[in-house]
């Protein structure tokens, strides 16, 4: 057990570092610290595309598809100096932490050479089409269909939260290729053009007044008989293969972001006097404490080999930070106070800490709602019974 | 006593909650928030129709001679429907002038406000300076401030009245988080006070309306979150069953219950107390306003969390109430300040 | 709406207190303020008999039974004064709360003349046979069996959680009385004689080293054929009709108690100094307004006039009470700090915060936890699907 | 950086966990709780068979050489069982030496304590004068206190070793809520102190010792809790269903898996810290302590209230978790002054 990072890795520190912020100091200085998903997106592409050329974009990869086999440890440091640069959240996350690692761990050579080099390149950019409008939390619930018509797949369906989809050049879509199949069976998981008829984006207005999240709806959508990962029948596993990928490295690099928004608390409370509340004090510590205990339950969770494994600090990840968001989000507003519920413009555009308040209701929603955090938890975790599904 | 409701009491809640239900539709409080978080329409029907705007008001004044307990029947049905009502500047000046005029400043505004003609806000706690009755200072968060035609001031224990379409004053209006009650912050250089008669009484008045209307809101918008969401869970399937079928959706609508209950008794002791002088109505007050507003936060929260996705978009209509007991628990001082003042009652006063 | 007293009531309470606060300063001077339910029984059982004599027992009973027909606010008014002058709580509250106002409502005419007035005499202790070990929350689920023989019934089981056995000489039984039967159907509810070989009574020490609590063993007990309430097969109607009493006037007399265990609170806050700090202040002032809340939805409750109703104030009142005391009992702790730890004498025996910390452990478990009560208030207050039972 | 066990410290752990598995059990522990709180057999077995006793101590005194991760493990392992033994002041006074002691006084004490031959406790922040090495003052709730020979006391910069079986000492045992670790008042009247070398060292390394101790305690402990609960779960029906089928009490114990999995990280991230003499010791060590202690209360609360009436009988093992986590909290600084410790070094001092 040890936290320090070798010399090498304080070696690999460095040079991340100093190219990072090179950067942001530099060419892509106008995009620096810009805190959502939804601003400068040609821009931001422009940087994905700099992260891919400078070989900086999905370093634990391999290096044949564009990665750098990095070491754990490499990424995380990678992870931290990223944020600490100031560079924006990557408007391909999901193509770099979800999509690329499920086509690393199924995809067939052929596959990986297709879509891996270009996702690191920063030339494509994926959503996810996982929930639907019946099966928020459900995903055996899943009713978009597929059939194989002339050698291709035709996909019908709804889908719903595709964060980024109007912007995205290919989306995974969970679909029933199974006709009168049900639950997690006869479900296949298709790798999916956007840019098509057949796919429409319409764009959900949220309670922040943003619209980050989209539905989009499938009309004879089409793809390629083998743009599909797993066998036709086989999407349930490689579904729950993917969602184990979100607690992956990049959630260093989220605890960055959520370091800036608890930093953000703290200076509120400096300037306003309220850092001297003993009340405020108090929570104040906890959200501290919270946070360190986030990064070192996450380094727990990577210092494991097997990151498909269940493991209590993985397995608790998830609902830990979605509830420390939620109140970090409140302690804010209540740091703040009624200045907090004044907008600086003329329309209804939040900054920081009340966008992060309003934001941060979804957090323990999306990705599975706190309650079937604690069903997962209790099940593989405890090993207690499963709830009974009722009749459909 | 008798801690239930009258039949007079009783047809009042019937009709005033049907007066919302009816009138203060989803639909038309969006127009409203579009535009200066007004439903003027509403406001309109709620004075002249219903003679709702002389509840707490004395019968010699054009009110209806009722009091506290009648005002939180009203307040609790509108915060039901997040309506877009200016009603919390109203029970607050209407109150300091019923309880700290002259005769004269009763007989000049109760009959007026009465009426529904004039909108007002109020500022707690500000700093200003006067000279020769003339205000000077800035008051930030006043509720349905841009569209207010008076505005209830006061300082130790002195309380005015301005005119806001007057001279010597300048309103700005403010995007806010709730839009069914959007601040504006008015700067006052030289305007024209109108002192009342009795400044203590006026702000003992005015803020114990203001506590009661909050919290009666407050109760009124977590019942309606608990209600709508209970309805949701019966309607809405997941994995085969009625969300409200589960555990843990059972009971966390129990918990939003069990604090609703209680919040229900705080609203109306708080009522009853000032209605009947009670030496208790201080830390009623205090117990009702904290209370109500944590309650109605945690029970809107809940709402959004128990809806799923659908609940944290803008279409649904659980962000109105989410945003509404956001505010509440900000507005004329927050929870702990609330608490500390009960402590200070049982303590005594912090070192 | 009113929350003050008539002329008429406020003599009521003159005349009460006066003769209460004679008898306390007076000839029971020595059980003045005693805290629990184990401590000088015998004197108790004197002081209970007084209040019979003066026609202070049951003053909400009809006068032919040992009663004042006292209306509601005399009662609430009766239950404030008694705990205010300091006088012991009810050994007999089981009788006097449960059993009597049953009795009223389901027995017959000799019944009532058997029982009610040597209740109301205070001649008459009683104690509940509810639980049994496998079935603590699950009434439906009770094994004990009763059977008609030679014009008795019979019966052999077990209870638990009798409090006060030990000192009764009257228990009620529910008792499975049609064999083969299951749930609630086939249960009977029986009144049966204490002092007979056929039962016997174990203490169960709890954690805080005290037994108030006893386990009952039914081995061939009896009573007569006609010592039953309601017919043979309704006793799940009656047991349900007696858990609503104990929603009665009695709350506000125990609110009393909670009251004098939170100025136990604050006396010790104001004593060490910990008044002064705002986090702790925050607190009590929370638990202030817990208890004056429920003083307030006890009297929604009373002036509501049909106790057996559903309302809400009725719904959540067990809950909240037992959540409020063991806060209350984690807040005394907490202010006290490490002295609380260690006991005044050389024993295991505990003042009154420590105990309280201690014994309140059992108030959310006991008559229904409230896991127990949050499904109750979710199904009959919300009108929720009901758990399902599984295969016993 | 690995923050996972090494093979050495796997097998630590597990070596442990069966020793205290197999002989800390419920009646040894019952036995010396109707004592003095010690299992004197399990104490020896401790320091003689496995060398347990000097496992944060230094080779060259007879330690086996580890640090504070390896102490953590065999506190958690300990705090798992409850086990009556003197370890809190063993590692305080014990890391005080070797951090703030002279080459003499290793030399002198470090062999007796690895050996298991003292029993230690420690007063921390207490009052006290000295005059020419000769101590006064009274230090209550002393853990182990009226079995212990020797007692660390530290005053400022000061560190002093007292014998307490010598003269001008006097010990008064008290009844103690939890009875495997009961306090006694020392009361010193001119006792004579061995002053250690480097005060401040000698207390830092006391104290760090003394959190991670606690912490570790309350995660072996919060673990054990939940496990326990969750056995039970699984063999209790009621309602004709396995009490761990109901989705309220099974989220109730995923909220107990939930802070355990944090509690685990603040052990071993505290522990780590003070081995590797991170910056971040400080923060980590009151984080801790602080998480750690409301976590095992939280989740011994739990495990009464899922056993229910069972859980709260004194036959039951669930009251000796409930009352060592409530004894945890306390010792050593409260939750609320380590909170205040990291809002300190994140805001500043408080006003």
């Amino acid at each position: 057990m040890k936290l320090g990072f070798s010399p090498a890795d304080e070696a690999f520190r460095a040079e991340c570092a100093a190219w990072l912020q090179a950067e942001m100091t530099g060419d892509f200085a106008d995009i620096r610290g810009i805190p959502n998903l939804c601003d400068a997106i040609p821009r931001r592409k422009e940087w994905e595309q700099r992260l891919g050329q400078a070989g900086w974009s999905c370093i634990g990869w391999p290096r044949e598809w564009g990665g750098r086999d990095a070491t754990i440890a490499q990424q995380v440091i990678f992870a931290e100096e990223y944020a600490r640069a100031g560079a924006p959240n990557r408007i391909n996350h999901i193509g770099v932490e979800l999509a690329g690692p499920t086509i690393l761990a199924f995809g067939s050579e052929e596959q990986k050479a297709r879509y891996l080099p270009e996702i690191a390149a920063g030339r494509q950019i994926w959503c996810q089409g996982y929930s639907e409008p019946n099966a928020g939390s459900d995903l055996a619930n899943v009713k978009t269909k597929a059939r194989l018509e002339d050698g291709q797949w035709v996909v019908n369906g709804q889908k719903v939260w595709t964060s980024l989809a109007h912007y995205s050049d290919m989306i995974f879509v969970v679909a029933r290729s199974e006709e009168g199949s049900a639950g997690p069976k006869g479900l296949s998981f298709l790798l999916m053009d956007m840019d098509q008829p057949g796919i429409e984006v319409r764009p959900i207005r949220q309670i922040n007044g943003e619209a980050e999240f989209n539905e989009t709806f499938l009309t004879d959508a089409r793809c390629a008989a083998d743009a599909m990962l797993g066998a036709a029948g086989e999407g349930w596993k490689v579904a729950m293969a993917l969602l184990a990928f979100e607690r992956g490295v990049s959630t260093l690099g989220q605890q960055m972001q959520f370091r800036n928004e608890l930093d953000a608390v703290i200076d509120a409370a400096k300037a306003n006097g309220k850092a001297a509340d003993p009340v405020v004090r108090q929570k104040i510590a906890r959200a501290e404490i919270g946070l360190r205990l986030m990064r070192y339950g996450a380094l727990r969770m990577l210092s494991g080999t097997d990151l498909a494994a269940i493991d209590g600090a993985a397995l608790t990840y998830k609902i830990q930070w979605a509830t420390w968001r939620r109140n970090l989000g409140e302690l804010g507003m209540e740091v703040l106070g009624q200045a907090a519920e004044v907008a600086p413009g003329d329309h209804y555009s939040w900054p920081t800490l009340p966008n992060l308040f309003l934001f941060s209701r979804s957090d323990t929603i999306y990705g599975g709602t706190n309650q079937i955090q604690r069903n997962l938890i209790a099940e593989r975790g405890l090993g207690l019974p499963r709830e009974p599904r009722g009749q459909a | 006593m008798e801690f239930a409701f009258t039949d007079e009491q009783a047809m009042i809640a019937e009709t005033v909650r049907g007066f919302f239900a009816e009138n203060a539709t989803s639909e038309r409080t969006r127009k409203a928030m579009a535009a200066d978080g007004i439903d003027r329409e509403l406001w309109s029907s709620f004075a002249n129709e219903l003679g709702l705007a002389g509840i707490g008001l004395p019968e010699e004044h054009g009110g209806a001679g009722l009091g506290m307990v009648e005002m939180a029947l009203v307040a609790e049905a509108a915060g039901a429907q997040v309506a877009a009502l200016p009603l919390l500047g109203h029970v607050m000046i209407g109150q300091a002038i019923a309880r700290g005029g002259s005769e004269a400043q009763k007989a000049e505004w109760l009959p007026r406000l009465a009426a529904g003609e004039l909108i007002a806000t109020a500022a707690w706690a500000p700093k200003l300076s006067v000279a020769d009755g003339r205000i000077s200072g800035t008051f930030p968060f006043l509720p349905h401030g841009a569209s207010a035609d008076l505005l209830l001031v006061h300082s130790g224990s002195d309380a005015w009245i301005v005119d806001l379409k007057g001279a010597g004053v300048s309103v700005e209006a403010h995007v806010t988080m709730d839009q069914t009650r959007p601040f504006a912050t008015a700067t006052l250089d030289g305007a024209q006070g109108e002192q009342l008669a009795d400044g203590d009484a006026a702000i003992a008045g005015a803020l114990a309306a203001g506590w009661i209307c909050l919290a009666a809101e407050a109760l009124g918008g977590a019942q309606a979150t608990l209600d709508r969401t209970v309805a949701y869970s019966k309607e809405r399937v997941q994995f085969g069953r009625q969300i409200g079928s589960f555990q843990a959706y059972k009971h966390r609508l129990a918990d939003m219950m069990i604090e609703i209950e209680q919040a229900r008794s705080a609203v109306y002791w708080a009522a009853c107390a000032v209605d009947e002088g009670s030496d208790e109505a201080q830390v009623a007050l205090h117990s009702a306003k904290a209370f109500c507003a944590d309650t109605y936060f945690m029970c809107a929260g809940n709402m959004i969390q128990l809806h799923g996705g659908i609940g944290f978009t803008w279409e649904h209509d659980a962000h109105l109430f989410f945003k509404r007991a956001r505010s509440i628990q900000t507005l004329l001082g927050d929870g702990q300040w609330h608490r500390e003042q009960v402590a200070s009652a049982v303590l005594g006063a912090a070192a």
